[in-house]
């Protein structure tokens, strides 16, 4: 997507979020990381891969195998002015961090007047599409962004990847960084000597801003991880068939940039919201509540969801069928430009 | 009367027995040996202080002022023993009944009003005294004081030698908070990290209702050694005795020779919380038999037959203590109430869209009730 | 609400869970209770009153401190023929099980291909209103309605609770027993006498079912749980002044009665959804979400959504300003109207 | 060489050396005393062909038919040896590596590869063989363990005397799944109820690639006894010594004496999982170690010594596991794919509206992509 002087190397995200790492380590002697496996291993996709070599085991800390415990102990860390980053292995696993994430870091600063801050990073590699085994494959977001307090970001693309994490680990608020383990192979152009920009601004803003990253006229897809990819590929099918479609990437979950999301429905009247979450009380819910509040009287349509059904994420075997995969998205842009 | 109000065995720590009497040893005996007469008195006067506070507080809860209140009636000896063995730039992670240890860390007591009253829900700076929050979710902050001594830890500010430097963390919680998992993670967390922590637990023999054998059958001390925690079960009503110990723990977390354990074995003589009622599940027999082996009684005792103390200290303290019941009730009732915006204050550090978009609408909102032409 | 014989005796709803237990009790040996507290105390809010001593400690069991261990020892005991109660001791204490809860309880079930049931019940006093300390208001439903093979319900009055506990354990499926406990003391006259229906029709289809507590043709208000007070009191304000609202009582938020409430949208063009939990993310989401789906070209107006704010549960002190109480639903039925 | 892999002390329970050799344990010796030379070939029979099945799933799972394998190589010995011990009608909660179990249980071992392959989660009926589903979130199902042996409590099933009654209930989890709150809650839980449960820690020195001390500066089974729980550590690699010690736990849980906890101190000699590269983490040498300390090798050289196995007796055991490797392959290569419709089933027991709707939908939506006409 980003036009790059040819001598730029392509990176995968996973590579890209690896760099991020380091740029922020090297920028902040407060920054470490704790997690399962991240040290000799280097983290089960290798995302910390050389950080304990060069950042040594009190900034690049394995962890004991306790979720609540790892998140737990970095809030006691970020109050002694640590800025800890946490590896969750995999978003099934996440859940015994449940009580330490929504009951203790996301109300620390609400409960101390604004007198503790709350600099922790959860990075989770997240989603399906990989072919993996049970609890390997979930999409917990939502759960998570009906809690005050947090902040949640998705990065779909490498030069995100790396400009996120890093403005991320600057907040001084909690950062959820989930990480769509489908796309950490796809590559892009990035040069990853340049630090991000972790002004105020770009924490307050850029962190937080949805990105319209293909224009169009008769709908938006608006879509955010893993399913950014689907969207394009969904927009270019439609093109080829004389329709024009928005994309939006959202970037974060919490808060959602509204703005340019009902900029663009005021355009277009129409929203397809797709996510791998199970639909019921997903992301796309929030969105077309609040973007159909908002638009009211310029939709078209009503707001369609794309995602997951209301079932256990099932074996790997049928995961397609479960994935708001091309064809699944298509139907839905089809329905909305029907009505 | 049943297991659990039986005598502490005789693995107690105990430095004065509950008649009053100063027992060796040989352990023990010389980490204490330094106290002054004055020291002492000072103990004395905080364990009287916090209790008058504390009664103040629970009698404010019946005059509907505040919501609810947890007392520490019959602990004093665990918290002001403990408390007062901590350097000001130790951390200490209190539960929600530790008000003796608050006293002692010289945080102004009233500031614990604001949570009990629904005013706040902090109600300090942490910072100020090195004393957190109070915690009400069970265990969840050992694992805080955990990851807060492993920062300690990186600070370079443990076996350095130098007391000035060298910091200890404590993590307060009860016999009932043992069962949650977060304790157990933390105790392996402090283990394999060495951490300078001290898990002092406050094993009153109940959890609201639930007596200490439902969460252990074993004494509670055996717990920490089975994670390599060193351990030890004191008399907690012996303020000498917690005194020593908690001594000795800190010496260790400072010195960077790890994590402990204490189990300070002491009783509840109130109620869980004002909105308990603990006829029904216990015996008066029972409160009869811990009423008789008050903590404050016993060093009275100690230090009238020690000739330590005279007429004019208990006057003088008396009187300190209505002034401090005194100045609650007066702080208390001139608390009033905190705007309505406040709610939307402080849930992010960095600005957030939403929740400038709700509080706006909020405010629009409520001038909307205003007379006409009453809005500035 | 029901007209009911004058011998009938008024009943508080706290009450009536206590005696729903232990008319499940006297129904099937296979019942049993398991909380904090719920043994010689009757638990803090007194439901478990008297239960202890008519149905002994084998029954109902004190166990230690700890909600991981009361979800997870109860499915295990579901699993061998058991049909365990368990009872958390305030919503706010409910995360240390989220994990249990959502990675076990829920989709044991589908692991099993149907082989393995999970009639397990958490109940739950929830909400706020009540003037308690941190972590004793909290409305979490939300968190919990994103999962698959959850139940969720909440009942509003005093013979729904009898009704709906009896009927939530004999489900076979694990159900989210959410208790208003502002209206714990609320009296309505009921025979307790009379165990509930518990026939698989009464537990697919009664235990689910919205229902319509106060007919009107101008809007509706879908409220549930300690809302559903308020929703009444607002639709006899809004009487006064000429305004026909419809009061819809969800009951269950999971699965959520959409024939009953857009059968109401498609008649009165307007809905208002209101609950203690924060509207982002919460159950007005999903719910306006998918009535607009469904009722598009019946609404006049956006379905609106009053709620909590995004924001940790306040103290005490300003509850009252937090909650969605009479004027703010009024302000939102005033705002649907003005369309 | 680290100091996790240093030789198991000398407190191991062990009653074949590494070397074969039968020794004399006063408490232990006597519990399989009884055991025949045709016990003995079982166990070793049980062994090599859990292996086999082990081998040829890995081997499957690199020609691309299975997502993921995570082998039980060098655990068979803690695998059989328990497994042996149980009755049929025990109750078994395995992690996801307990294939010596599955197969001690009865189970057709070829459904493991159903999880393994992503065509089912599951992939048998827990009740056909009282062996419940693999769990691969880390020591949730220690709690389940322990619910379900207070189940065995409230039936009636424990202490009676009549061995056809009473039951035991097994939880097997790694040293890594020590470290979780739930394995804490797990025995805590089981000690305040007395529960017939013995939870079995296979210490295979890893979790992933992070080695036991770095879960437990003590010894994984010092936990237990923290928690009222007796313990014991075994020799993890000596089958007859981990028989012995779980015949002893069985019999303390069916006889209402209550939990156990049992260390046998083992080594995963593969990786974690296919997915896994263990030259990250640990040395050759040490897998060169253990390798020589391989559990099959020690019993065998035992049967040889002793003179109870001839030639025959390898001959037709290794025409047995080939057969079992051949029918594995050919099972999983014939799997094929489920329905997607089987998303939609038994998410719940009772019909559900949601469920039913999207199903629905989903239906038609793939009719949709049929030939037209094709649909019938
Ligand atoms: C996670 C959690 N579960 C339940 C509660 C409700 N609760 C408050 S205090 C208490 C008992 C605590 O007992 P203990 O740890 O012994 O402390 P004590 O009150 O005796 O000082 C319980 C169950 C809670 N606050 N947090
Ligand atoms: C709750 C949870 N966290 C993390 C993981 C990822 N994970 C899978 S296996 C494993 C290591 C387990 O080690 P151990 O308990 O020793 O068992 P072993 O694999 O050695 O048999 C980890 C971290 C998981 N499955 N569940
Ligand atoms: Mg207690
Ligand atoms: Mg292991």
């Amino acid at each position: 997507m980003t036009e790059a002087p040819a001598k730029t190397p392509k990176v995968p995200m996973a590579k890209a979020i690896t760099m991020g790492l380091r740029r922020a380590m090297e920028a902040d002697p407060k920054v470490l990381l704790m997690g399962e496996d991240i040290g000799a291993l280097g983290g089960v996709f290798r995302v910390t891969d050389g950080l304990l070599k060069d950042f040594g085991p009190d900034r690049v800390v394995d962890t004991p195998l306790a979720e609540s415990g790892i998140l737990g102990t970095a809030i006691g860390l970020a109050m002694r002015g640590y800025r800890p980053v946490c590896e969750i292995q995999f978003d099934g696993f996440i859940f015994p961090a449940f009580d330490q994430i929504t009951t203790q870091l996301a109300k620390m600063t609400f409960r101390s007047h604004g007198l503790l801050q709350m600099p922790v990073v959860i990075r989770v590699p997240y989603g399906g599409g990989i072919g993996a085994v049970e609890h390997h494959s979930e999409s917990p977001e939502a759960l998570f962004a009906h809690t005050a307090g947090l902040r949640i970001v998705s990065p779909s693309n490498p030069a995100d990847a790396f400009a996120m994490i890093q403005q991320a680990i600057a907040s001084p608020d909690p950062v959820m960084f989930f990480e769509p383990k489908s796309r950490y192979w796809d590559k892009a152009e990035l040069d990853t000597d340049v630090p991000a920009d972790t002004s105020a601004h770009a924490i307050e803003v850029s962190l937080h801003s949805a990105r319209v990253v293909r224009a169009g006229t008769d709908l938006t897809i608006a879509a955010y991880g893993p399913t950014v990819t689907t969207a394009l590929a969904a927009a270019e099918s439609a093109a080829a068939e004389g329709r024009s479609i928005e994309v939006i990437d959202l970037r974060s979950i919490s808060p959602i940039d509204f703005d340019t999301l009902t900029a663009s429905v005021q355009r277009t009247g129409r929203l397809v919201v797709a996510h791998e979450a199970p639909v019921f009380f997903g992301s796309g819910a929030e969105i077309a509540a609040r973007v159909t509040e908002r638009c009211f009287f310029a939709l078209e349509a009503p707001v369609l969801r794309v995602g997951g059904f209301h079932a256990p994420y099932p074996p790997a075997n049928i995961e397609e069928e479960y994935l708001p995969n091309l064809d699944r998205l298509l139907d839905a842009v089809d329905r909305a430009l029907a009505y | 009367m049943d297991a659990h109000t039986a005598a502490p065995d005789a693995e107690l720590v105990q430095l004065i027995t509950p008649e009053g009497v100063r027992v060796e040893n040989p352990t023990y005996s010389p980490l204490v040996a330094g106290l002054t007469a004055d020291d002492l008195r000072g103990f004395y006067r905080d364990m009287v202080l916090v209790r008058s506070f504390d009664a103040e507080a629970t009698s404010l809860q019946r005059q509907g002022e505040l919501a609810l209140w947890a007392q520490c009636l019959g602990q004093e000896a665990a918290q002001i023993g403990s408390g007062r063995a901590l350097a000001p730039h130790d951390f200490v992670f209190p539960a929600y009944r530790e008000h003796g240890v608050a006293l002692t860390r010289g945080l102004d007591l009233r500031k614990i009003l604001h949570l009990f009253r629904g005013y706040k829900h902090g109600g300090w700076d942490p910072a100020e005294h090195n004393f957190h929050l109070y915690t009400l979710v069970i265990g969840s902050h050992s694992l805080h004081a955990t990851g807060y001594a492993m920062g300690v830890q990186r600070d370079g500010n443990v076996g350095t030698g130098d007391p000035a430097r060298d910091t200890a963390v404590v993590a307060y919680f009860g016999d009932g908070a043992t069962s949650q998992g977060d304790v157990s993670e933390a105790l392996t967390f402090s283990a394999v990290n060495n951490a300078p922590v001290v898990f002092f637990c406050q094993n009153n023999q109940w959890a609201i209702s639930v007596p200490t054998a439902r969460q252990s059958i074993v004494p509670i001390a055996n717990r920490a050694p089975g994670f390599g925690v060193p351990s030890v079960r004191v008399d907690g009503n012996d303020v000498l005795a917690v005194h020593a110990v908690m001594l000795e723990a800190l010496e260790r977390a400072r010195s960077g020779a790890g994590p402990s354990f204490i189990e300070a074995f002491t009783y509840r003589m109130g109620a869980h919380t004002t909105s308990d009622d603990p006829t029904r599940y216990r015996t008066a027999a029972e409160e009869d038999y811990w009423r008789a082996r008050d903590p404050i009684d016993r060093l009275r005792t100690h230090l009238v037959n020690e000739g330590l103390v005279d007429d004019a200290f208990f006057e003088a303290l008396q009187a300190e203590a209505d002034e401090l019941a005194e100045a609650t009730r007066t702080y208390c009732r001139g608390l009033g109430e905190p705007p309505a915006t406040e709610m939307f204050e402080h849930i992010y550090s960095v600005p957030h869209p939403l929740v400038a978009e709700e509080r706006a609408w909020f405010e629009e909102y409520e001038e909307s009730f205003l007379p006409e032409g009453g809005a500035s």
